[in-house]
């Protein structure tokens, strides 16, 4: 779709621009560093589903057969920590937003290219001690942390663990300021705030949650650390310390963090609705202004974590009603999505089938955040399977949903490949019900009072967890079938054109893959950005 | 939007009027800490850094003179650590008041 | 043992355990509706707008203003924000019912250490892991923690709350029908913590006063804590139902409960958590009048010979029921009593050195 | 915007003009946006650094309101004399530092290298001077841990919460202190060489945000740490 007056001069884009291991290594270039984030991520993502493989196989059975307590501790830990600081964290806005966010904007890079590649090296050295916790012996502290018992009785590798949630945070923290610079000062002519697509107004509410959340984490572990190796006591009862406030502290970053990595996701959906319904999102401004208000008031929700914790009753009440008001502008998001299908011109694509999928999970996720928010609720069903099955809607049926959401529909741009449309149907479908199978049983375990992170559990609750572990299985598979068919598509998928989907944002307006510096002229806008009145509309079922 | 940071080069009498008020502040603050002020006293110290600060912000930083957009970025700053600070302090002055025991 | 058949539902035993149910139900109503009406949308749409080659779209940009887009937008702004609130206000005064012991509560202690639960009756029973409280009475959970967070969790009674170590909390529960329930520990706590589980009895009044006798040789909570008390020398600084002390320490007798004014000009009430406090780190809250001369007795007490103590400081403050009945001199042969443990063991050190124990 | 955009891009080229400032990196239009850039990105920092240290300071604040003797007596351990002298010293390195940067902008290389030496010297004493007061804690046992002792300390139970966080907060600081030194080290080094213009000293002036921002963080130490209630005391 690029302009007769932007011919193509040649082959070259940003993947055979340059060959050779060190040309990727020391790459400046976001889209390279993107692929680079994907393949660590990825690597991440099959780490932690081994461990949420054993964690649903030990749990067929009651009895604790297939590891002993100590292991399965370790197993659910690594999970927590894998999944969350290695692969939510960074999967969208590191890998697409990386990719997508000056191309979106009409810049040619990220403003500080080498801090950006630094913060994959900074993600790589946070993994890589990840890892070495993992071969040593692993630890079993729940990704929580909670003290005193990771400070005085956990057997684990506390500190070194903290350590590498310390260093993956600062990763975050240089990809957010990245953005934040970016989005302000790398628009391209004409590129107003109002005319930015809402990827790229996600990505930004999402980097302010990076750089003001994340630092609280980072002096937490901080703390923890120097409490645990040099007996430096910050939280420790032993000497009028408060755990509490451990867990403020810790909540006032992980709350935020639970937006860090829905935020991105919801950027995405809305870029696919949009282009798949060829129609302007509805609502634009209430979905821009949404994703900001969720990144301020995302800030003011933690303590309903702690409503059992021996937290002020008052401070109780204070948080729940902000978490109620902070539910607001989510339900705006699906409402609009919903709204923007009304008279539109449907595709149900790949892509699109998985952003409809999301949003039928993150509605069940968001609303049974709601039974959580509700104090009397909440008192019976916090640490319970009910909590567990809440946040994996949101995090899997949300993120994740999200993150392949877009995964399919830039992947033509990322590679210049399409890949089989049926295959990529059949994968959503099994993942939708897979997943369904495997977390809604646990709302109903978490009502009858299984309590979360239990390794041996009455016989009561077998059936159900017999029910989620088969659920898994087939989410498994579901996963596993997308690695197949993008890789099969690198080689044999057809080349896909400039803007095989019929989308109107900047980045479909160059080639696919782009050359290295993004545009061969840097773009002028001077229309909205979702106006569909000249676009062609590709039939593709 | 794009307002343009004029190279605006401050007098070298703002730097010296600044950092004479830092010094003496600083005395000022150290000999208050001997006078009995109650509860006050951790209000008054806390009151007097901010004035510091804020003086360091202005001139030392060049904020006064800076674009909005920088202007944005200090306020934001500070109303973070205001959350982080007095929302979890509302937790443990509220203590005890809705007759819940231990919480 | 709880009912092992296989369940969708739990059970319902307690006072509060039906309006939990009930608010479930309400939300679970609502989620089903907006889920649905979600649903029913997105496939609707996605079926009557599919995209037809060469079939041109009926909608024109102006539509969205046609089906009045702001309009639409504070209608599902305020919808969700009305319904959000009633879940709020419902679930607030909910918590309230279900956290505030009614002052005709039982009270029974209750200490979490690594992985397993010590229950004491006022009476003297005391028990592991299990829980036996008579029917249809309000019964009062007073609980600490040895090491780690845990959380002491019935699901048939839809209660829970967090043990901690350093402080106490509680929790409260009327239970409403006679049988067997789960305790969890609902906090994650270590290597066995699924395994810090317990069973709840509820009995008729009958069947508990039964129980009750057979466990309680060791003389109530309170008499075990005077012994303590006189053990430990704290009636030579510290006035009590049986000793008028020498007034080094303040007066004991109906303090629990009460307003304390401190040296520093603020007031506290006396509750469970100032009462430990006030003998781990005597001088964290210095009592107006009195100087600071107490040394600290932390190490020297275990968590459960501290709620003996604090038993026996409550029981001073009721106009009735003192127990005096033991002797002063019964200290001296009381050395293998109840306190038990390193606590005990250790206490020796500021019984003998009685002018070293000053007050507060 | 497809086609429809696309044809109304103009093929007037930004960017090219002033490909030979050496200082531009290609992906920015022009210099103005690149020290803008430059600018907003440390600004955005030293908002990650605040939040950073907001986690010490609220554990200060919620340990100060719960054990306010405990606070009193362990800080009244710490040295007045001593903590003044340095937040004099400090404020001076910040006075240098805002030197530095002003004459940076007019091009004087010499008194740029001048100030920039000032302010690691400047900087060097307010080290030595804090391992001095580390030191002497650390005769006193006054380090929290096994060995900890509060000789004389009001209520040293909790006292021991006082001294970890006088070592997490000032030992945070003063690592930020020496990483501040070695990036002055190179500062000097290239500023010394002529790589600094009127043009463009955007390393100098970002480094003095970041120096200020250190100065602040002790601007706040000094009352909390120095100065909780010393009433019936001398000054000095």
């Amino acid at each position: 779709m690029i302009a007769a007056t932007v011919p193509v001069k040649e082959e070259k884009n940003y993947i055979n621009a340059e060959h050779g291991l060190k040309s990727w290594l020391l790459t400046q270039d976001h889209k390279r560093i993107a692929l680079l984030y994907l393949l660590s991520v990825t690597v991440f993502f099959i780490v932690g589903g081994l461990f949420a493989a054993l964690i649903r196989l030990e749990l067929t059975t009651p009895a604790g057969d297939l590891l002993d307590s100590n292991t399965y501790n370790k197993v659910f830990t690594a999970h927590g920590v894998v999944m969350i600081f290695f692969f939510l964290i960074p999967s969208i806005p590191a890998i697409l937003g990386n990719f997508l966010l000056p191309l979106m904007i009409g810049a040619k890079d990220l403003a500080f290219p080498r801090i950006n590649l630094l913060s994959w090296y900074v993600y790589m050295l946070g993994g890589t001690l990840g890892v070495v916790v993992l071969a040593t012996g692993g630890v079993d502290t729940g990704w929580t942390f909670y003290t005193p018992l990771s400070t005085t009785y956990s057997n684990g590798y506390v500190v070194l663990t903290a350590m590498a949630a310390f260093v993956a945070g600062f990763s975050s923290i240089l990809t957010g300021l990245n953005f934040i610079v970016t989005v302000h000062r790398m628009r391209a002519p004409g590129l107003t705030w109002f005319r930015l697509p809402l990827f790229v107004w996600a990505h930004y509410a999402t980097s302010v949650i990076m750089i003001l959340g994340t630092p609280v984490i980072a002096v937490t572990l901080f703390m923890l650390m120097l409490e645990r190796g040099l007996h430096i006591g910050f939280f420790d009862p032993a000497y009028g310390g408060d755990p509490v406030l451990f867990q403020h502290l810790f909540w006032f970053y992980s709350h935020p963090a639970v937006y860090i990595m829905i935020l991105p996701s919801m950027g995405v959906i809305s870029e696919v609705v949009s282009t798949f319904c060829s129609k302007k999102p509805f609502g634009y401004t209430f979905i821009a202004f949404s994703s900001v208000a969720i990144a301020v008031f995302g800030f003011l929700v933690w303590g309903h974590h702690l409503y059992v914790s021996s937290q002020s009753a008052y401070a109780g009440m204070v948080f729940s009603i902000l978490t109620y008001i902070l539910a607001i502008p989510s339900a705006i998001k699906i409402f609009n999505w919903a709204a923007t299908m009304y008279k539109g011109q449907v595709r149900l694509t790949a892509p699109m089938l998985y952003a409809l999928g999301f949003i039928g999970l993150f509605t069940v996720g968001g609303l049974t955040g709601l039974f959580l928010a509700a104090m009397g609720l909440d008192v019976h069903v916090t640490d319970t399977y009910f909590v567990v099955a809440h946040f994996h809607y949101v995090m899997v049926g949300g993120a994740i949903m999200g993150y392949m959401a877009g995964l399919h529909y830039w992947w033509p741009k990322i590679t210049g490949r399409m890949y089989s449309q049926l295959w990529a149907k059949v994968a959503c479908c099994l993942v939708f019900v897979g997943f369904n199978l495997t977390f809604f049983p646990q709302f109903v375990l978490g009502y009858l009072g299984m309590p979360r992170r239990y390794h041996v559990y009455p016989v009561e609750f077998q059936v159900l967890n017999v029910l989620s572990s088969g659920g898994a299985a087939v989410l498994g598979l579901g996963y596993l079938i997308p690695g197949v068919y993008f890789l099969w598509s690198l080689k044999y998928g057809a080349k896909a054109g400039d803007n095989p989907w019929g989308a109107t944002t900047l980045e479909w307006q160059t080639s696919s893959p782009p050359p290295t510096a993004n545009f061969e002229v840097t773009p002028v806008v001077t229309t909205e950005v979702y106006d569909y009145s000249n676009t062609e509309v590709p039939h593709i079922v | 939007m794009q307002e343009h940071s004029e190279h605006h080069i401050v007098p070298k009498r703002v730097y010296a009027l600044v950092f004479t008020t830092l010094i003496i502040m600083t005395w000022v603050t150290a000999w208050i800490s001997t006078v009995d002020l109650g509860p006050m006293n951790i209000w008054v110290a806390l009151s007097i850094a901010v004035f510091k600060a804020s003086i360091v912000v202005l001139f030392f930083m060049h904020v006064k003179y800076g674009t909005r957009l920088t202007k944005m970025i200090v306020c934001s700053g500070i109303l973070w650590l205001m959350f982080l600070l007095f929302v979890t302090m509302g937790d443990m002055w509220t203590r005890g008041w809705m007759g819940v025991p231990g919480r | 043992m709880p009912d092992q058949s296989f369940q969708l539902f739990p059970e319902a035993a307690s006072s509060i355990a039906g309006q939990v149910d009930a608010l479930y139900a309400f939300m679970v109503l609502i989620s089903a509706l907006f889920s649905l009406l979600i649903a029913f949308l997105i496939i609707f749409f996605a079926i009557k707008y599919r995209h037809r080659p060469g079939i041109k779209p009926t909608f024109k940009p102006a539509d969205d203003h046609s089906i009045g887009g702001m309009v639409l937008e504070i209608v599902w702004t305020a919808i969700p924000l009305v319904l959000s609130m009633v879940m709020f206000v419902w679930g607030v005064s909910i918590y309230f019912t279900q956290s505030r012991p009614p002052a005709d509560s039982m009270e029974i202690y209750v200490t979490g250490k690594q992985w397993m639960w010590k229950v004491q009756h006022m009476e003297g029973a005391r028990e592991i892991n299990e829980l036996h409280i008579p029917l249809n009475r309000n019964i009062k959970l007073t609980m600490t923690s040895e090491d780690v967070i845990h959380d002491f969790y019935i699901p048939a009674f839809r209660t829970k709350a967090d043990v901690l170590p350093g402080k106490y909390t509680t929790e409260w529960f009327k239970a409403t029908k006679t049988g067997a329930y789960h305790i969890f520990c609902a906090e994650y706590c270590g290597t066995k913590h699924s395994e810090m589980i317990g069973t709840v009895y509820v009995m008729n009044e009958a069947d508990y006063s039964q129980w009750l006798a057979a466990g309680s040789g060791e003389g109530s909570m309170a008499e075990q804590g005077q012994s303590l008390f006189n053990q430990l020398g704290c009636g030579n600084c510290h006035a009590s139902a049986v000793n008028n002390g020498i007034g080094r320490g303040p007066n004991l007798n109906g303090l629990y409960g009460s307003r304390v004014d401190l040296k520093d000009g603020t007031a506290v009430k006396a509750d469970e958590s100032y009462i430990r406090e006030s003998v781990m780190y005597p001088q964290a809250k210095l009592v107006a009048g009195f100087d600071d001369v107490m040394p600290t007795f932390k190490g020297l007490i275990s968590d459960e010979g501290m709620l003996k103590l604090i038993a026996y400081v409550k029981s001073m403050g009721l106009k009735q029921g003192a127990p005096n009945t033991v002797p002063p001199a019964s200290v001296t042969t009381n050395s293998t009593a109840p306190t038990a443990g390193r606590g005990a063991a250790r206490a020796a050190t500021p019984v003998t050195a009685p002018t070293s124990a000053g007050n507060k | 915007m497809s086609s429809h955009a696309a044809s109304s891009h103009t093929s007037a080229v930004v960017g090219h003009e002033s490909a030979h400032d050496p200082n531009l990196k290609h992906h920015f239009e022009n210099a103005d946006q690149q020290k803008e850039s430059a600018s907003i990105g440390m600004w955005v920092f030293l908002l990650t650094e605040l939040m950073f240290f907001g986690g010490l300071f609220l554990a200060y604040f919620v340990y100060r309101q719960w054990y306010p003797a405990a606070f009193i007596s362990a800080s009244n351990k710490t040295d007045v004399l001593i903590g003044a002298i340095n937040t004099t010293v400090l404020i001076c390195s910040s006075l240098t530092m805002a030197l530095a940067v002003h004459y940076a902008s007019l091009g004087k290389k010499q008194l740029l290298v001048f100030f920039l030496i000032a302010t690691l010297l400047l900087g060097g004493i307010f080290l030595g001077v804090k391992g001095y007061e580390y030191h002497d804690k650390w005769v006193h046992h006054e380090i929290p841990g096994e060995h900890f002792e509060c000789e004389g300390c009001q209520d040293a139970g909790h006292a021991q919460l006082f001294f970890s966080l006088y070592f997490g907060m000032t030992g945070l600081h003063a690592s930020h202190m020496i990483i501040g030194f070695g990036i002055l080290l190179v500062l000097i080094f290239q500023a010394n060489r002529g790589d600094f213009t009127a043009k463009w000293y955007t390393p100098v002036e970002m480094f003095g945000l970041y120096w200020h921002f250190v100065d602040i963080v002790w601007i706040f130490l000094f009352p909390l740490l120095y100065l909780i209630d010393r009433v019936g005391r001398p000054l000095l």
